[in-house]
């Protein structure tokens, strides 16, 4: 529930996702962080890979955990004009998954794809 | 334009090393700092892969965490340089964005 | 040159918040800036009033805030993050200050360089 | 404090917003706009129902700017703009109606 927060500068950042969700934190708070970037007009991207897959795996149902079931926010994203989302390759195939089992659009690129569009980052977070 | 990745994991309980290596681009820089030091030592099974790495890749090890693990500084891997923490901010002044692989 | 720099780690489960610290120390040696610490996930513990390190360890938390009186770099701690985890105004060591994770963005836009520290 | 409805008592924090989010229901939105002086009109209703149903969807409040967006897209420009909504909502769309719809309190404030 933020404002527009005025910036002249527009730098190209990237969330880049390694975890998966529940096991640790970070996945979740990650998602906090690129809520609040979207207020900042920013041009945002989202790297998931290697664990960081797993974030986005459909089917994700915590009610026997009592914690709280996030995957859903990533849909939200679009409407915040984050729609920069992309997942390795390589890294679907290592764990026995493809396009079809994530919850939200995705562009699907190489390896060496992934690792020329970090290059062209100016801000990288990581968690 | 180039990216300085840092890695702190050791290679044998993480994977944050090698993803490093998977993405890093000709011409960035590669510093291993905390536990991922480990990797820069001769004769561990991972020495090969820096070896190779190194021959597109500037690498480095920071040398507080490399003396506090009790590694020794002349065994470290050929190409691999040993730096303090102020080699590690004129190496992050120097390149264009930093990734920190955690 | 100016710097940010992000500390996802509390002060003592891990060396994070250390090498955070060393790294900010020596880049205020060499002249450069730090524009802002910003501390997020389990890293809000380092703004703890209550740490009592034994006195043979080093005191993370005392690092920071010296960092803080000598220099004056901004440390920011994630107010989300803080409330989850009990930091909060009442809980915080003097030199750090509660704001939201825009002022992370904001030191992204604003620092020449961005440079986390974390697990 | 707390809120009473029908003899029960419904736990809330210092600002008013539910301790419980399942602990929402109309009546109770009833009451709590009634604490923050909103008279509740079927135009208020709607809002208040959209951002229920925004977070049935994606598990989140959202954001003033995102909230103005969707509200657009389902009910027209008429609806979906700021002056609407802090005419209905005067202490914001955000925190004001995100309260009357039981919704967690938005934390992530710039």
């Amino acid at each position: 529930m933020e404002d527009d927060f005025e910036a002249g500068t527009v730098k190209k950042f990237m969330f880049v996702n390694r975890k998966p969700p529940y096991g640790t934190v970070y996945a979740l708070e990650v998602l906090e962080m690129v809520l609040i970037s979207a207020a900042f007009d920013q041009d945002v991207h989202i790297a998931f890979l290697d664990d960081g897959i797993y974030q986005i795996k459909k089917g994700q149902d915590t009610k026997d955990l009592g914690m709280k079931n996030f995957s859903p926010t990533y849909r939200a994203l679009e409407g915040y004009d984050i729609e920069k989302l992309f997942v390795e390759r390589e890294c679907l195939e290592e764990r026995g998954l493809s396009e079809d089992d994530l919850l939200v659009p995705v562009e699907v690129i190489s390896r060496a794809e992934m690792g020329k569009l970090m290059a062209e980052m100016d801000v990288v977070l990581t968690a | 334009m180039s990216t300085l990745h840092t890695v702190n994991k050791s290679p044998f309980e993480r994977s944050n090393l090698q993803a490093c290596l998977g993405h890093a681009q000709n011409g960035d820089s590669v510093l291993l700092i905390e536990d991922a030091v480990f990797a820069a030592i001769a004769g561990n099974t991972f020495a090969p892969k820096l070896a190779d790495a190194a021959q597109d890749i500037k690498l480095f090890v920071l040398g507080p965490d490399l003396k506090a693990r009790g590694m020794d500084p002349a065994k470290v891997v050929d190409g691999v340089n040993i730096i303090d923490y102020e080699g590690f901010v004129d190496l992050a002044a120097a390149s264009s964005t930093i990734h920190s692989w955690l | 040159m100016k710097f940010g720099i992000l500390v996802n780690e509390g002060p003592y489960n891990h060396q994070a918040s250390d090498s955070a610290y060393r790294f900010a120390k020596a880049a205020i040696d060499k002249g450069h800036e730090i524009f802002r610490v910003f501390f997020y996930y389990d890293g809000v513990l380092n703004a703890t009033a209550h740490s009592e390190p034994p006195s043979d360890d080093r005191n993370v938390i005392k690092n920071w805030q010296k960092l803080a009186a000598d220099h004056k770099v901004d440390l920011v701690v994630c107010v989300a993050a803080g409330l989850r985890r009990g930091i909060v105004e009442a809980s915080l060591a003097p030199g750090f200050r509660i704001s939201g994770l825009g002022q992370l963005i904001e030191a992204g836009i604003q620092a020449d360089r961005m440079i986390t520290f974390g697990d | 404090m707390a809120y009473e409805v029908n003899g029960k008592s419904i736990e809330a924090d210092e600002e008013g917003f539910l301790v419980n989010i399942n602990d929402w229901n109309e009546e109770l939105a009833g009451l709590v706009a009634k604490d923050e002086g909103v008279d509740m009109t079927p135009e208020h209703w709607e809002v208040v129902n959209f951002l229920r149903e925004y977070y049935a969807e994606y598990q989140i409040a959202p954001a003033v700017r995102v909230l103005t967006k969707a509200i657009a897209k389902k009910m027209g420009p008429d609806k979906g703009n700021n002056k609407y909504l802090y005419e209905l909502f005067p202490y914001g769309p955000g925190k004001q109606a995100c309260k009357i719809a039981g919704l967690p309190k938005p934390t992530g404030c710039v």
